[in-house]
């Protein structure tokens, strides 16, 4: 079973990577460009066979290490 | 049969039978492997048969430019490589000085040119990587990076990305290390648009008692690898990194390793643990042409054969061949040979720093490098004859004509002398360099006494009151103009730069960037140069102990200017007792050293006022050189100086612009002498000078002592309040020239 | 005062506090490896900088995870002062002892110079021997150090006298010029709500002595061997 | 008109933040985790209000800025 977890900044908090894309992109002549965030992907496959199960333990993976939920958003999303 | 068994059964046969299946050869294949037509009937006579496939790589990789220096061997061996201070010259992972009370410094420079310019950030962080491996695999703690860069022009649509890419992939990489990057040199020139130079240096520390070196010597020894695991990373990348780029080189996207600064530290700690112990008969890193040039090299060194399981490999992928294990180029691995018995005590220290330890193989009495896969035999090898075979070119050459001779009356004259210097401060060649080493940590380890921004650095040696300074250099439009000059000048600058921090210049590195060798006006630039450094480094006493070559550095039949890199190191014996370029105190009374003819032939005042650098290139005097240099650090050591300073690009004003900006002080400058057009005198570069300021008190007698040792002296103005006062001329504040020359680079990058 | 150093794979400030605290305390700390599972009884607990697992994912937050982070936390809040710099700083963050995260400078980029910073009070274990009010020299050298609160957890952490060190001038005028990341209200430096817990993004140690260019950072250590003498 | 780009790794390419990540989260007791690659989010919003128009100028963001396809691969997907 494999999981694909966003993690992206909340709402309200700066994003100052998103940023320097936004300004590249306008430096580049790409005009009209705005609200660039950036974000990462984590993916991963886990040995378990029943998807709530596994989707319970992703949740736990994101609370303790991979999000920190101070900044952070995250969503999972189950594939196969 | 158990994979030890598959190994040992090669003893009941001979060695003969152990012929591994010939690739099916065609002259598309030989090409791919970057040999030529002669080059592979060589192969067949050495070999007696047709090689394997992993064999053909194998060959393909020793034999690559990057690997074998078959065009450039032939002249380095003209090098002056000896010294009493030489611990261990050219031909080991790095080279070794002494600098007393049982410290070495171990220091080499390479180049990361090529996967620098197709992908800058892990290019270049991986050249970091590459070149730091080479000093801590002989023993050394890494104490100093620094990296010599060249791009092409600043409005070419690439080099913002490339440098924005480059300096952060230096910086990601050393930093995470924790090695403070401490100095370099960045250059932009419309001929390296589409060659970027990437050039990383690394000076480590080690007990001199306590140096690893490669020869694997003994039989029946374990071959043991370490660190990350291999995967299908930059197969091909020697040849690749010496081949000429094209149009398609973009498209054809080769392989470009990621780097792992994490897994490098944690290697970095690991083997330092391991060095304590006596565990270790040899030890190489697998940089270029991995597996395949480290145990080479290994058995080769130490007189012995290899056999290696490639089953035993820590692999990252699936289904890899003995081919692609053999020549991967995945980084943050190192081959080591051990003493029986060491195994479980080395493979405790590599587990609790969490990396990949396997015995792949042993050594052997047979002089063979004999490959097994998977229950077959891949490759079955000489050492003795891959080590030795490559080809070695003596390409021909046709050497750089002279060039005339510059005078001021060549040039259109300006009218403000002022207005020059602040066009020269704020422009791409002279402009502060702080946006690039901000991003490097230069301070972590807490030794840093001179940080980026002076003349060299210098770091102290831990635990003492020594100091290690550093620098790099070279004028590539000095070596365009005049291979041999030029050659002279790179090296004479490092040891300018050394001395006027206070320390004894002691040996060199460097990284020779050239275009195509087999055109012969490339390699008359190459062996120019060559004389220009040999002759130099005899002339001062001041050898090379490690060096790094990168040909082909060549798009579209445009080769780069040469570009021969010095790094150069020297050794502070008490750091209460050195200089730096910064004005210290108002009424402090300026004095130049050396001769001033005024030579603008190639000067940067020349390029702003004409457009473009022509002529002769300034000359290079070894005997007075060495001679000003002793003075000047006879006049350091002996605290007479407040403030050194060396004259080179840009010339005197430009100099005294530099202690102004460092220190916030401003100057009042005499007018140039009435033998000299002024133009010349300030912006002329000539060399064997230096600034220095001193005390008014001891003006007198620094000029006599400097009158006595018969060396041009002159009184030139004084340090004073905040502006530059130049007699007959515009003044300047010094807040407003800091101002423009602090904004080039971040105006341009941003 | 007996000190220990917490040790993560890829710290690389461990070696540089370690010569500070024994320059200055004249004891060397111990130095504890992330593996363990307690932390020797100690006055002062610190968590270097450097590149914690490669600053991967998140800085500090796999160091946060370490088998020894428990027993710091528990020793932590059992009132054992620790103090957290640069990446030991973002360590403390991730694992919940003090308020807040620091997020990738302003600029994207890494940050390597000297910096000013405001004391903004001298009566804590860490400042007592600064004066009031005093402005100190210590370089910065992080990626991540763009300090980053909630607006409520902001104004409480202002309102209960949080804020160790501010970003200001040489001066001490505090404005967005000298805030060298983007960090909100210019922090460099906080305590938790004890001033037992301190962590900041600058680097003391690294200014101990004139020839690296300053000394500014010894008060802090001379500060704490006071307190624990 | 907005558009959600995905950079992750190649295969074959190293990725030290996921091998890092499989570590950490082994290291906490997560069993079975395997495969662990990291990618980049970014999510960004186009004046364009024609879809194929905006795609392909995305798509153009990714070749010139946003993913180096020496090493990495890139999707796109536009949303609303
Ligand atoms: N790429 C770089 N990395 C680090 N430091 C650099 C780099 N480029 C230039 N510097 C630093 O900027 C200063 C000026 O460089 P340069 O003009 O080459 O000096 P010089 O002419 O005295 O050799 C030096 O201290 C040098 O170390
Ligand atoms: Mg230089």
């Amino acid at each position: 079973m494999k999981a694909r977890i966003t993690v992206t900044l909340k709402n309200g908090v700066l994003d100052p990577q998103g940023k320097a894309i936004e300004h590249a992109l306008s430096g580049l002549g790409f005009e009209g460009v705005d609200e660039v965030r950036q974000g990462k992907m984590i993916e991963l496959s886990l040995a378990d066979t029943d998807k709530t199960v596994a989707e319970a333990r992703v949740k736990e993976m994101c609370e303790k290490l991979l999000a920190n939920t101070v900044i952070e958003n995250y969503a999972i999303e189950m594939v196969e | 049969m158990s994979e030890k068994e598959i190994m040992n059964n090669e003893g009941g046969m001979s060695q003969k039978d152990l012929i591994p299946e010939p690739v099916e050869i065609t002259d598309a294949l030989i090409a791919e492997h970057g040999l030529s037509g002669d080059e592979y009937v060589h192969l067949l006579e050495i070999l007696g048969r047709v090689p394997s496939s992993t064999e053909l790589g194998i060959f393909s990789v020793m034999w690559s430019e990057h690997c074998s220096y078959k065009s450039s061997r032939f002249h380095l061996k003209k090098l002056p490589v000896d010294g009493p201070q030489v611990i261990q010259g050219p031909g080991e992972n790095a080279g070794v000085v002494d600098l007393g009370d049982g410290v070495a410094a171990i220091f080499k420079m390479e180049s990361h040119n090529h996967p620098s310019y197709i992908e800058p950030f892990q290019g270049a962080a991986t050249g970091v990587g590459g070149i730091m491996r080479d000093v801590f695999t002989m023993g050394a703690r890494p104490v100093a990076n620094l990296n010599a860069l060249r791009f092409g022009e600043p409005d070419h649509a690439k080099t913002r990305h490339l440098v924005n890419g480059v300096v952060a992939g230096i910086a990601a990489y050393g930093n995470c290390m924790g090695v403070p990057t401490v100095g370099g040199e960045t250059n932009f020139d419309k001929r390296y648009n589409q060659n970027i130079l990437v050039n990383a240096m690394c000076v480590g520390l080690a007990d001199t008692d306590k140096i690893f070196y490669s020869a694997a010597k003994g039989v029946g020894l374990p071959v043991v690898y370490v660190g990350s695991k291999t995967g299908r990373d930059g197969i091909h990348g020697a040849t690749m990194a010496s081949a000429e780029f094209d149009d398609e080189t973009d498209e054809k996207r080769p392989t470009v390793q990621v780097g792992d600064p994490f897994t490098e530290k944690l290697l970095l700690e690991a083997c330092l643990e391991l060095m304590n112990s006596d565990a270790i008969i040899a030890i190489q890193d697998m940089g270029a042409a991995g597996l395949t040039s480290s145990s080479v090299e290994m058995a080769d060194k130490g007189g012995v054969g290899f056999t290696m399981n490639l089953d035993l490999v820590p692999q990252r992928e699936d289904g890899m061949t003995a081919y692609e294990m053999m020549l991967s180029e995945s980084q943050e691995r190192m081959l080591m040979v051990l003493k029986p018995g060491s195994e479980p005590a080395a493979k405790a220290i590599f587990d609790k720093w969490d990396l990949d330890f396997a015995v792949i193989g042993e050594t052997t009495d047979t002089g063979r490098l004999i490959v097994h896969h998977k229950g077959e035999v891949e490759a079955n090898l000489e050492v003795a004859t891959l080590a030795d075979s490559a080809p070695e070119y003596q390409r021909p050459y046709t050497k750089t004509a002279k060039a005339e001779t510059i005078t001021a009356d060549d040039i259109p004259p300006t009218n403000n002398i002022t207005e020059t210097l602040i066009k020269l401060m704020s422009g791409p060649h002279l402009s502060s360099r702080r946006w690039i080493y901000q991003q490097y940590d230069h301070m972590v380890m807490g030794d840093t006494v001179q940080r980026p921004g002076g003349d060299a650095a210098v770091v102290r040696v831990h635990g003492t009151n020594k100091g290690l300074a550093s620098t790099t250099d070279v004028t590539p439009r000095y070596c365009y103009a005049d291979p041999y000059e030029g050659g002279k000048q790179a090296v004479v600058e490092t040891w300018r730069n050394l001395t006027a921090v206070g320390a004894t210049p002691l040996a060199i590195t460097n990284c020779l960037n050239f275009g195509n060798p087999t055109r012969p006006e490339i390699m008359g630039q190459f062996v120019g140069c060559l004389e220009g450094m040999g002759d130099a480094c005899r002339a001062l006493s001041y050898p090379i102990v490690s060096g790094n070559v990168s040909l082909y550095n060549e798009t579209n039949g445009v080769g780069i200017p040469p570009t021969p890199a010095i790094g150069g190191i020297g050794l502070i014996d008490d750091i209460a007792i050195q200089a730096s370029l910064v004005f210290k105190t108002e009424g402090d009374v300026i004095i130049l050293i050396g001769d001033t003819q005024g030579q603008l032939g190639q000067s940067l005042y020349q390029e702003l006022q004409t457009g473009d650098f022509a002529g002769a290139p300034p000359s290079v005097d070894l005997s007075t050189e060495l001679k000003h240099g002793d003075m000047v650090r006879r006049l350091i050591t002996a605290q007479k100086v407040s403030a050194v300073h060396d004259v080179s690009d840009g010339g005197l004003l430009v100099a005294i612009a530099d202690m102004a900006i460092a220190s916030g002080l401003g100057a009042e400058l005499r007018a140039a002498p009435d033998d000299i057009a002024a133009e010349a005198y300030w912006f002329g570069e000539d060399q064997a000078r230096y600034v220095v300021t001193v005390p008014a008190e001891n003006k007198d007698a620094v000029l006599t002592e400097l009158q006595t040792a018969q060396i041009p002296a002159n009184e030139i103005g004084v340090v004073s309040g905040s502006d530059l006062i130049i007699e007959g001329a515009d003044s300047l504040a010094i807040t407003q020239l800091t101002e423009r020359f602090e904004a080039y680079l971040p105006n341009l990058l941003a | 005062m007996r000190s220990s150093v917490i040790v993560f794979p890829a710290s690389n400030c461990d070696r540089d506090i370690a010569v500070a605290l024994e320059q200055i305390s004249g004891s060397k700390p111990d130095m504890v490896w992330h593996g363990e599972t307690s932390v020797p009884s100690s006055d002062l607990i610190v968590i270097p900088g450097g590149f914690s697992f490669g600053d991967y994912l998140r800085s500090g937050a796999m160091a946060a995870q370490s088998p020894i982070m428990k027993d710091v936390i528990s020793k932590a809040k059992a009132g054992t002062p620790v103090l957290g710099i640069c990446n030991g700083f973002q360590v403390l963050v991730e694992s919940g002892l003090l308020p807040g995260a620091l997020m990738r400078n302003r600029d994207i980029k890494f940050i390597c110079k000297d910096v000013f910073l405001n004391v903004e009070r001298n009566d804590t274990i860490f400042t007592r021997k600064y004066a009031a009010g005093e402005t100190v020299k210590y370089p910065v050298a992080h990626h991540d150090g763009n300090y980053f609160a909630s607006p409520d957890v902001l104004a409480e952490i202002e309102d209960n006298g949080q804020v160790a060190f501010r970003y200001a001038s040489e001066d001490g005028e505090v404005s967005e010029a000298d805030n060298p990341n983007g960090s909100l209200n210019n922090i460099a430096g906080i305590y938790n709500k004890e001033l037992s817990v301190l962590g900041l993004m600058p680097h003391p140690e690294r200014l101990i002595s004139a020839e690296l260019g300053g000394s500014d950072g010894v008060l802090m250590f001379e500060s704490l061997v006071e307190a624990f003498a």
